[in-house]
């Protein structure tokens, strides 16, 4: 009965509250203090509570309503080290960012402040919650206080249409989800995951079960920017404020797709597990269609802040990929993934405020040359590119060789090699940004890419030392992360415990505790290597995409007709359907899950 | 457009077969529902089980609930944020019988909403449905009184602390819970007998946590919306800033 | 299914409908009010005080307020109202 | 006869859904918005009605009741589907304030 569980959800809106009721008595100088003691202390108890669920699963019962033989009575916490991975990266990134944000963000900082730690309690909440309408809650609560942090720059058009795109769209989401989570209290009478997957096991897989599966799944899909659910999140993340950024795609994204695995493996794992296949296939088609649709998008645009948006969606694709394999090693290696990528995006978004403040502007073109200036930025920026890309060792390698091996294993070997070209296509974009603007690489202008509109500018006082050293601290972690000793064992171990649904069920409903051995020895990944090879040709395709980016005009003009016959079309078409209406938005939400219901309405009934 | 059609179609279609799976309507069964009836006033003395089901034993539902509204109404504040300064128009209303009656209907509106909240754990009622009966008694003081008696009544920031008092206390209740009662917002006080005003252990304290809060937010997000409305016409348009 | 449901059911559809087929914001701000009070009858046939209560409270007080004041706003705009702004 | 309460739900759903979609104006949309969620309203209180049994409520004494925990829900949903709203419509009032308009097609100030 670990009370510790409480803190991650409870310490931050307390603070929040506190914060919010204290603001007019502290001195200026201390004002950044509270909100960021707060973050910081949630951080230590997320870490606290993921280093003692390496020993064993921790069940906290709100209200102390424990279940009585069997029957779930108030609503549990349990946490498992993905789950509590999940509360510690956003914890550590809401904490970055309120730090790197100290006098970054001077209008409001008050109501910024109190939103970023009711944002990190909904995040925590969500990846802790063992109660589906509980879920559901803090899935809004970090909806609401996103929404607002997301329109902060409200004097201009573009921050306005963001917010309400995300906000629309995100809560048409919300109602999905709950439609689900009414039918699957229709059938199962429970709100407990554990108690609704084990009712649910014995339910035939009939129309409730399929469409209460379809709206769940859609919803979350939607929360992590899938294909096609994905138009909301560029216009939001190119809107909002860097620090603001940092947190969404570090940690806002992936908490969808960590939804997704959790109901998967906890609730639907019983009845549609014989169909695995159909849900594979879908899934994957679903991730690959968002790695390489969103990488393309990326390579096109010119604001550095939609670029990463659009990079953002290709790497949720990726990490959609290894959770559609339905297999241990795939799904520890999208946490990997997801660790590693929230970190680095996170940096680099940070480097974007770095360059906002230094420059006014995020336009790719206009920045030409005039990084040279903060050659630390362009080492960082460098680094986050090839961390991002997954080149053997460095960032988020470790993620895709466990992706890799588990597709080799289930026969789709064709899958390495799509993931292999969509990192690339998005890490060339970056490195082409990155080449354009701190070595001034590449012609002054390039109509291909769109023109967009100015930044708002925040105040110079923003200490500059202080938003580097956060920037580099955030992308050094993020780098690392394939480095850390017995990280891939940690990773497949945890990644087995979360899909043991019959010793979920035995934790949190009957107390049946079960510890789990001494932590794996201290070992280096050693890459098999294909997924070496793998890296190595994403790092090719990035410089060669970067290098196409830079220097297309010195192609043979004859191929650069014929490429332009044939690409033209295709890519005016893709960016046709990026229309920024709302309307359009929803209309997708709607085409999108009628498709996915109607392939498992016809596959998956038994 | 006609794409639309078809999916739409299709979604209905899904949602309608659906709803075919789930059990006759009137024959609900299910043990959770009918063991939170039979425990609601042995354990808890209560005779209201939808408020207790509120307050206690989905407790954190409702401590996510009130944190939506207080950062929605913090984000409304945020939003608006950039308007010029209050322009407080002499808009009373003159007609002496409706201040006089208005006057009599915010006393009523007021009791009412106290009442409302008093008893959400005996009779139907809450923390919530009172606290806004209470907002709509500020609102009616706009609307019978004019513009200047509720912004005189109601200054901006003593709002903001009562609505972040009142979020920070149902918090702050969780981790007495935890001290008293070895769970966050667990029941630490003694249970009184049911039927009564005084039961039903801390869930009065959360209740009028709640109200407050939730009083506080919406006669804050009135206010904000209202400083909207009151602002002349000359002043609402975009400053000459960047498109 | 006592006849009273069946009632208030196609009363419900029949709002819901009217709601989202009225176009200009503000007569479907009243409809929208008008919509509430059925659902409040609704809750009351499907025995649900608490639920009846807020819908009551919520669709008299919150909706109104909000929709009003932005249409009011809203609408000034377009027929540039005088200067000061008519109530 | 007793399928009427869910498809009521379901219906509202959809016409939520349909209002959303095709809604050229911001403060319509919202209303369409609320529309919708109501239909998760009736559909959670449809699941927990039982036939014969009177609201959880035991004054003075116990009788035979519906299910509690739809009503907290619901309860919950309401509050959720008055935030979202009132956050819409600030951000259209934001909206017009800078474009001078609230449809949705004119605010579309980037899109590719």
């Amino acid at each position: 009965m670990s009370t510790i569980l409480a803190f991650p959800v409870a310490l931050p809106l307390a603070g929040a509250a506190f914060v919010a009721f204290t603001d007019g008595w502290l001195p200026d100088r201390v004002k950044e203090l509270p909100a960021i003691a707060i973050a910081a202390a949630t951080t230590v108890i997320s870490t606290i509570i993921l280093v003692r669920t390496e020993r064993m699963t921790l069940v906290h019962w709100f209200g102390g309503w424990e279940p009585r033989h069997g029957l779930a009575l108030g609503i549990g916490f349990v946490a498992e080290p993905l789950g509590a991975g999940m509360a510690t990266l956003a914890a550590a990134l809401v904490t970055a960012s309120l730090v790197f944000s100290w006098r970054y963000m001077t209008e409001a900082p008050r109501l910024y402040r109190v939103l970023m730690l009711v944002f990190l309690a909904g995040m925590s909440g969500f990846a802790l919650s063992g109660d589906l309408f509980n879920m559901f809650v803090w899935f809004e609560l970090m909806g609401v206080a996103a929404y607002a942090l997301a329109g902060y720059a409200v004097e201009r058009l573009g921050p306005i249409q963001g917010a309400l795109n995300f906000a629309i769209t995100n809560t048409v989401a919300a109602l999905f989800i709950l439609f689900g989570i009414a039918l699957l209290y229709g059938a199962t009478g429970a709100l407990n995951l554990a108690q609704i997957g084990r009712t649910l096991g014995g339910h035939s897989v009939d129309g409730l079960v399929v469409v209460a599966f379809t709206l769940l799944i859609a919803g979350l899909l939607v929360k992590s920017a899938a294909v096609p659910f994905h138009f909301w999140l560029a216009d939001a993340y190119a809107v909002a404020p860097a620090p603001v950024c940092a947190v969404f795609a570090g940690a806002m994204s992936e908490v969808g797709l960590f939804g997704i695995a959790r109901l998967y493996w906890t609730v639907f794992d019983g009845p549609i597990g014989p169909h695995v296949g159909a849900v594979r296939d879908v899934l994957l088609a679903v991730g690959i269609a968002t790695a390489i649709v969103a990488a393309v998008m990326a390579f096109l645009q010119r604001h550095l802040k939609r670029l990463l948006a659009y990079t953002v969606i290709s790497h949720v694709g990726i990490a959609l990929c290894g959770i559609a394999l339905l297999d241990a090693t795939a799904l520890g290696g999208a946490a990997n993934l997801v660790l590693s990528h929230g970190f680095i995006k996170a940096g680099l978004f940070l480097a974007c405020g770095v360059l906002l403040r230094e420059f006014r502007g995020l336009d790719e073109l206009a920045l030409r040359g005039r990084g040279r200036a903060l050659p630390l930025l362009g080492a960082l920026w460098l680094l986050a590119a090839v961390g991002l890309v997954g080149f053997p060792y460095v960032g988020s390698f470790l993620g895709h060789s466990l992706v890799d091996d588990a597709a080799i294993e289930h026969a789709h070997r064709w899958l390495p090699a799509t993931l292999m070209v969509a990192t690339g296509v998005s890490g060339g974009a970056i490195l082409r940004a990155g080449a354009r603007i701190f070595l001034g690489w590449g012609p002054r202008d390039d109509p291909l890419l769109r023109e967009e509109p100015p930044e708002e500018v925040p105040e110079e006082t923003a200490s500059m030392p202080a938003m580097l050293a956060i920037t580099t601290g955030v992308i050094a972690i993020g780098v690392g992360f394939s480095l850390i000793p017995g990280l891939e064992d940690r990773s497949e171990h945890a990644a087995d415990r979360f899909r043991d649904q019959h010793t979920y069920v035995d934790r949190t409903l009957f107390g049946k505790v079960r510890t789990y051995g001494p932590s794996a020895p201290v070992v280096i990944h050693r890459a098999t290597p294909a997924s070496i090879g793998y890296g190595l040709g994403a790092g090719l395709i990035a410089a060669a995409t970067a290098g196409f980016g830079l220097y297309r005009r010195r192609l043979p003009a004859g191929t650069r007709q014929a490429g332009r016959r044939w690409l033209e079309p295709s890519v005016d078409g893709l960016r046709a359907l990026h229309t920024g209406v709302v309307g359009d938005y929803v209309m997708w939400i709607t085409v999108g899950t009628a498709v996915i219901g109607g392939i498992w309405a016809l596959t998956l009934v038994s | 457009m006609i794409g639309f059609a078809i999916a739409g179609a299709g979604f209905a279609a899904l949602v309608f077969w659906a709803l075919v799976g789930l059990p006759d309507f009137g024959h609900y069964h299910w043990p959770y529902g009918n063991a939170l009836n039979a425990i609601a006033t042995p354990e808890r003395h209560a005779t209201n089980v939808v408020g207790i089901t509120v307050f206690d034993y989905r407790g954190l539902d409702t401590l996510g609930e009130e944190f939506i509204l207080f950062a929605s109404v913090v984000g409304v504040s945020l939003l608006l944020r950039k308007d010029p300064e209050e322009h407080v128009p002499a808009d009373e209303v003159r007609s002496d019988p409706i201040r006089a009656l208005g006057a009599v209907a915010v006393v009523l509106l007021f009791v009412l909403g106290l009442w409302v909240v008093a008893f959400g754990y005996v009779t139907p009622g809450g923390g919530f449905q009172g606290g806004v009966a209470l907002a709509g008694a500020f609102l009616l003081v706009y609307v019978v009184g004019g513009y200047r008696q509720y912004h005189s009544l109601l200054p901006h920031s003593p709002l903001e602390m009562a609505e972040a008092f009142g979020a920070g206390a149902f918090a702050i209740l969780g981790f007495v819970g935890i001290v008293y009662a070895g769970a966050y917002l667990g029941n630490f006080l003694g249970l009184g007998n049911a039927g009564s005003l005084y039961s039903a252990g801390s869930v009065p304290l959360l209740n009028w946590a709640t109200a407050i809060e939730v009083c506080a937010a919406l006669v804050v997000l009135f206010s904000e919306f209202l400083k909207i409305y009151m602002l002349p016409a000359a002043s609402w348009t975009p400053e000459e800033g960047p498109r | 299914m006592i006849p009273l449901q069946v009632v208030i059911i196609v009363l419900v559809g029949g709002g819901a409908l009217a709601v989202v087929l009225q176009r200009d914001p503000l007569r479907q701000a009243i409809v929208n009010s008008l919509y509430a009070l059925l659902l409040v009858v609704l809750f009351m046939v499907f025995q649900a005080p608490d639920v009846a209560l807020s819908m009551l409270v919520v669709g008299s007080i919150a909706y109104p307020l909000v929709l009003l004041v932005v249409i009011a706003r809203v609408r000034n705009r377009g027929e540039e109202a005088t200067d000061t702004a008519d109530p | 006869m007793s399928y009427l309460p869910y498809a009521l739900a379901g219906w509202i759903f959809v016409v939520g859904l349909y209002g959303v979609v095709s809604s050229r104006n911001l403060i319509h949309l919202a209303v369409c918005l609320t529309v919708m969620q109501s239909g998760t309203y009736v559909l959670l209180l449809a699941i927990g009605y039982k036939n014969g049994a009177a609201a959880p409520i035991f004054r003075p004494s116990h009788h035979p009741a519906v299910d509690p925990v739809v009503q907290a829900l619901t309860l919950t949903d309401i509050v959720v589907s008055v935030t979202v709203v009132a956050l819409i419509l600030a951000l259209a009032l934001a909206a017009h304030k800078e474009s001078g308009s609230v449809n949705p097609e004119e605010i579309a100030d980037f899109s590719g």
